[in-house]
């Protein structure tokens, strides 16, 4: 392993204990009393003692974060209070559709932005570079989930192709399953693509103009075999930058995407967490979207090294 | 100055933006002395009406004015997006600018940060803060802003770093100036440019972001109009009247495209090189 | 006037793994040089030779590892932030680009009058006066204070510059390659105004450069460097006529001439060493046609070969 | 027999922020197999963008005008198909900036072998075997252990060598190169020249050496072209050119280097000679000779009209209508 990606991955604990004690200041200490907070203030004292002796409240702060952050190392994310089930069945069950959604609009996102970013800059100035540059403005400019509710509008009310929202669940079989899916991972693709197509144009445009691209002319390879064979992994480097943090995006994003089409993900359950005020599920989903888009940032890390040789000449 | 003037009026997108803004900014101004109707007064009797003259864009489920919450609405953007730009700026430029001052434990300090800052997306942050205080504009503005923060340390950070390499600066420590002076007299007044675009791009995703808080019903509250929180009434009724889902949404994305057409076009503006290649 | 005494200056790198030692840039390795007031000194050497470092620590932006910088009979490496200012008016510097040492954002009068901010705080009036005159001996106008330096040419820009370090009427001007971003034609007139201001103020030049003919030209005595050390160093004309040092030999072996002489030229082979490595011989030893075996073994000190002309070779 | 390759009042318009500008105004001259040919002027003198002119690789937005004709076909009208088969193959360039010309994520072998497979149709392993032995011949030492390193772990000069052994890897009959020594060290310049001057003379390849210093085209070129304000002032055989020095422009710049071990050093009475003024902007070239507002032999004819090129002796052409009071006076 280089030492680039060594020093990557400290930063990557480094991050998610740093992470953790956030977290844990601003739902448990932050708020004085949890135990009041979860019930109201027109709690009975009696009601409050039994709640902070079950989430052992009583304990001091140091004890209580050991506690959670062992319990998150060995699997145990302690128990909802609403639900009155493990946090951990909880959220493997919301995570069998939100894993899905997510990666279905980051490999439409990649994929819509990279054909549209590439085709613009190799038509630079052109008809096509200048209708996908003034689409991807309004690509931009649209909030997600109104652009959800546009397609369902079309989609849903119009054509009645599809159901305007819910979920049958894997169980119904894929194909139902996954054209539940089609509309939210659009919506939440559509503007990320807009902005990923963006960058990865104006990202190959810059490469366009190094010096090495002249000597691969000058070599008399043609403009096209220098877009694919020079430009594009030298481009990539913002772009999977920018990726790795579009996704941290996606992952928000389906919080809002999942209330427009009321589909039982992990950002609905983080919403019904907060209206329910079940601080300990709020915790560890937190906890948990915040180690996916950590490890995704030093996936991309790990990307560069791929591709940049420049990053692996020190090894440890 | 007049040549900068010449080109801006022929600068498209920086025209159309500019256009777009200004007729943001003068509707919120206009609803602060008058509205066609008023837009708190609910009347039943008046709900979901078609556009008429006296509702130019029709009357939402509880026979709410829609133009006028629309330009209420304008307001309650643009205050978002205001304070939470201003939060992330001030904060965030003077934490760039003393990591490019200082460089060291000090610099990577402040990047870490803002790594992890970044890491949170401006709606997740939000739901946290939300989950704790409760729901309300103020905590949005809060959430947005802190955002912000990390957008703005990273880019002064990188833009005073490439400041402090070139020779002027090394020519006015010379001079016996100290890091302060420098940065204040040189650093800072070659970055501003960079800043004031960046400004408007965030200007437009604090809007985009606070909608989206609203819509989840964690921003603004009612009975003030906001534009996130008209989409999810209209929601209800998207089978029945879908107008009203549509006017809400385009006045967002009519504001949001304004300002990034206005900040591209700035940039344009400011840094010619760069203007070539768009 | 100047007197630098064994300057040493190592950089740490950043280390290369975990378990490797740190290593270090060895940039100087103990420089010593005389210049009396009114004088000019050529550093002449390669990228790496440690010249910039050199300009550097005279101008007190850097901190020698070892070694004492004493102007006007003061060692200013060891003097505070506060005593360093006041003496900042007896040394100035001018830079080799110079495009990038003028602020775009300020007017050519402030930019001028910029030493006199914390050096010589003075009246507005006389700050006007001062400007003019420093403008006024570089040949350009008054009213050219009020211009930005965009609006100059190359050539003048580097009078503004000029005039700036001029303006405390200092005894010092440490000049980093103040010619070699211009071209060809503008370097001259360039160059002609250093010997006449040098004329009309009797300041001393530390001038840096590595075109030995503009040393030639300006300097009364050269010194050369060679990885962090000076191999060679005298009076101009001596130096560059009847050189010593087998590197300073290859050194004006290497200049093109313009009159078409077609003269086999002795070319050098190898790369300048590493600065990573200290060498325990001679620096040159890689690289030397007429190297022997004892100048592996020990570094040659700089010793007189005649009056006023000291050369660090065995051979010498 | 026509030259191999005849340039022929090459125009070349660029596209500035404050208009079209005219970068290359009319530049005619021949190149005969194997003949080296210097192109010397400062920058902005339009040299640069008379060779990529050459090999159509000009900015997007650039047109040209005139004819450039490789054994008698216009390169200027030609497909990009078709040039490409001419880049690289028969004419290959050489640039100035070693640091960043090379691809930094791909080893060097990759971008050696490159042409080879394009032009030469080798396959992947022959062409490998092609570039090692070219990696040896421009004088990489271990030629075997550095072919699979990638550029950031080589020298300037070595990655200049790389370019070199990229140009060379086809045969080319002309080998352009521009300002190829300009960011390297003094001692190295001497080697990479070296190179290129031996493998000239070697393989009977024609060469056009750019640069901005009178010195390096004196020692490796024989003819000479100086440049300014996108036009040729002055051209002829090197000896020539230096010896007589009929453009006032051409003797200015002469004047005005200082130069190693001329007895004048630090001869405060005899400043260097200067040439007033600065060097034009493209975009406002004056009138008539583009040298005029900062020549002391200027007169009105010259502001008003272009001069001819007037010829000054065999195969030495000055344009300049006062060469009456250049040519055999001292400089």
């Amino acid at each position: 392993m280089s030492l680039f990606l060594a020093k990557r991955f400290a930063t990557l604990i480094g991050t998610l204990l740093f992470t953790s004690i956030v977290i844990f200041i601003v739902l448990e200490i932050l708020p004085g009393d949890p135990a009041l907070l979860i019930l109201g203030i027109d709690a009975q004292p009696g009601q409050l003692e039994v709640l902070r002796q079950q989430l052992g409240l009583n304990d001091p702060a140091w004890t209580r974060y050991w506690h959670w952050v062992g319990g998150l190392l060995t699997g145990d994310f302690g128990i909802s209070y609403a639900y009155k089930v493990p946090v951990w069945e909880l959220i493997g069950e919301r995570l069998q559709l939100t894993i899905p959604l997510a990666f279905i609009s980051m490999a439409l996102t990649a994929f819509l932005a990279l054909v549209l970013g590439v085709y613009a800059a190799a038509n630079h100035n052109k008809t096509g570079d200048v209708a996908i540059m003034a689409t991807s403005q309004v690509g931009i400019s649209i909030p997600s989930f109104w652009f959800a509710i546009l397609l369902i509008l079309l989609f849903a009310v119009h054509l009645g192709w599809v159901s305007a929202g819910g979920f049958p669940g894997w169980g119904a079989g894929l194909v139902p399953a996954l054209a539940s899916l089609i509309l939210p991972a659009i919506s939440l693709a559509i503007v990320q693509a807009a902005i990923l197509a963006r960058i990865t144009r104006s990202s190959v445009l810059e490469v366009m103009r190094e010096d090495f691209v002249r000597t691969a002319r000058a070599k008399g390879v043609s403009k096209r075999a220098v877009l694919w064979g020079h430009v594009l992994r030298n481009a990539m480097i913002p772009v999977i930058t920018v990726m790795g943090v579009q996704f941290g995006n996606l992952i928000a994003g389906t919080i809002v995407i999942e209330q427009v089409f009321t589909l039982p993900g992990l950002g609905r359950l983080m919403f019904q967490a907060i209206n329910q005020r079940d601080l300990e599920l709020i915790k560890n989903v937190v906890m948990l979207l915040a180690v996916f888009v950590v490890t995704i940032n030093f996936i991309v890390d790990m990307l560069y090294v791929v591709i940049d040789p420049r990053l692996k000449v020190h090894d440890v | 100055m007049s040549d900068w003037l010449a080109r801006a009026v022929r600068h498209r997108s920086f025209m159309i933006g500019g256009i777009l803004t200004f007729v943001l900014l003068a509707l919120a101004f206009v609803s602060l002395f008058w509205t066609p109707n008023n837009p708190y007064r609910l009347n039943i009797r008046m709900r979901l009406k078609p556009p008429s003259l006296d509702y130019l864009l029709g009357t939402d489920a509880f026979g709410r004015d829609v133009v006028s919450q629309l330009m209420v609405g304008a307001q309650n953007s643009i205050v978002v997006g205001v304070i939470a730009v201003a939060i992330g700026l001030s904060l965030g430029v003077s934490l760039g600018l003393i990591g490019a001052a200082r460089r060291g434990w000090l610099e990577e300090l402040i990047m870490r940060f803002s790594d992890f800052t970044l890491a949170f997306p401006a709606v997740l942050s939000a739901i946290l803060l939300t989950a704790i205080f409760g729901p309300g504009s103020l905590n949005s503005i809060v959430a947005i802003g802190i955002y912000n923060i990390p957008v703005f340390a990273r880019l002064s950070r990188a833009a005073g770093n490439s400041i402090w390499a070139r020779d002027f600066v090394t020519a006015s420590r010379a001079c016996g100036k100290g890091a302060f002076r420098i940065t204040i007299e040189h650093v800072l007044p070659n970055i501003v440019p960079i800043i004031v675009v960046q400004a408007t791009i965030q200007f437009a995703i604090a809007i985009l972001a606070e909608a989206a808080l609203s819509y989840l019903g964690l921003g603004t509250q009612p009975p003030t109009p906001s534009w996130g929180r008209m989409l999810n009434e209209a929601q209800t009724h998207v089978f029945t009247t879908p107008s009203l889902a549509i006017y809400p949404g385009l006045a967002i994305a009519f504001s949001v495209l304004g300002l990034n057409l206005l900040g591209d076009g700035l940039r344009d503006l400011i840094d010619p090189k760069l203007a070539r290649q768009r | 006037m100047l007197s630098v005494r064994d300057l040493t200056r190592h950089f740490t790198l950043p280390r290369e793994g975990l378990t490797a030692p740190p290593r270090h840039v060895y940039a100087l390795n103990g420089v010593s040089f005389d210049l009396a007031a009114g004088r000019s000194l050529g550093i002449v050497g390669e990228s790496g030779c440690g010249k910039s470092t050199l300009a550097r620590i005279v101008m007190a932006l850097d901190k020698p590892t070892a070694g004492r910088v004493e102007l006007l009979g003061e060692d200013i490496a060891g003097l505070d932030a506060r005593q360093l200012r006041a003496r900042r008016r007896h040394f100035q510097m001018v830079f080799q680009d110079p495009y990038g040492s003028l602020d775009p954002r300020q007017q050519v009068g402030r930019i001028v009058g910029e030493p006199l901010d914390v050096l010589e705080p003075t009246s507005k009036a006389e700050r006007r006066q001062r400007i003019a005159e420093a403008l006024a001996s570089v040949g350009l106008r008054p009213t050219d204070a009020d211009k930005y330096p965009h609006e100059f040419s190359g050539g003048q820009r580097q009078r503004i510059a000029i005039a700036r370090a001029l303006i405390t009427r200092p005894s010092l001007i440490v000049a980093d390659e103040p010619v070699s971003a211009l071209d060809v034609s503008v370097q001259a007139q360039v160059l002609n105004l250093l010997q006449e201001l040098q004329d009309r103020f009797g300041v001393a030049y530390l001038f840096i450069s590595h075109d030995l003919a503009v040393v030639e030209y300006v300097c009364d005595e050269v010194a050369v460097m060679y990885l962090g050390r000076i191999v060679e160093q005298g009076p101009t004309g001596r130096v560059l006529s009847r050189p010593y040092h087998p590197y300073t030999q290859a050194l004006l072996d290497a200049v093109p001439r313009a009159a078409a002489d077609a003269r086999p030229r002795k070319v050098l082979q190898g790369n300048v060493g590493s600065q990573i490595k200290v060498a325990t011989g001679c620096p040159f030893a890689d690289r030397c046609p007429r190297v022997e075996g004892r100048c592996h073994d020990s570094v040659p000190p700089l010793r007189v070969v005649e009056e006023g002309h000291l050369a660090a070779c065995h051979l010498a | 027999m026509a030259a191999l390759l005849e340039v022929e009042d090459l125009h070349v318009t660029l596209e500035t922020s404050r208009g079209p500008a005219d970068a290359v105004r009319g530049v005619s001259f021949a190149l005969e197999r194997g003949e080296t040919l210097g192109i010397v002027g400062e920058s902005g003198c339009g040299k640069s963008m008379t060779a990529l002119g050459l090999i159509g690789l000009l900015p997007e937005r650039a047109r040209t005008r005139g004819a450039v004709r490789l054994d008698g076909r216009d390169l200027l009208t030609m497909s990009e198909g078709e040039l490409c088969g001419i880049r690289g193959n028969r004419i290959a360039m050489i640039f100035q900036e070693p640091m960043t010309s090379l691809n930094p994520v791909h080893p060097v072998g990759r971008q050696i072998a490159e042409p080879l497979m394009l032009h030469r149709g080798l396959n992947r392993a022959a062409a490998r075997e092609e570039a090692l032995r070219l990696l040896d011949r421009v004088g990489i030492p271990n030629p075997a252990a550095r072919i699979d390193a990638y550029p950031h772990q080589m020298s300037g000069g070595q990655r200049q060598r790389v370019m070199i052994a990229i140009a060379l890897s086809c045969n080319p009959d002309i080998l352009l190169a521009d300002e190829p020594t300009t960011a390297l060290d003094v001692t190295i310049q001497g080697q990479i020249l070296d190179l290129i001057r031996d493998l000239v003379d070697e393989r009977g390849m024609s060469l056009i050496l750019i640069s901005h210093a009178l010195g390096v085209i004196a020692e490796n070129t024989r003819r000479m072209l100086v440049m300014y304000g996108g036009r040729v002032v002055e051209s002829g055989p090197v000896g020539e050119v230096f010896g007589r020095m009929a453009h006032p422009y051409t003797r200015g710049l002469f004047a005005a280097i200082p130069r190693l071990g001329d007895g004048r050093a630090r001869d405060r009475a005899r400043p260097l000679a200067t040439i007033t003024g600065t060097v034009p902007e493209l975009a406002d070239m004056p009138p008539g000779c583009a040298f005029a507002p900062r020549c002391d032999l200027a007169v009105d004819a010259c502001r008003l009209a272009q001069p001819p090129l007037l010829s000054i002796g065999h195969d030495h052409v000055a344009a300049c209508i006062r060469t009456d009071h250049t040519v055999g006076v001292p400089a």
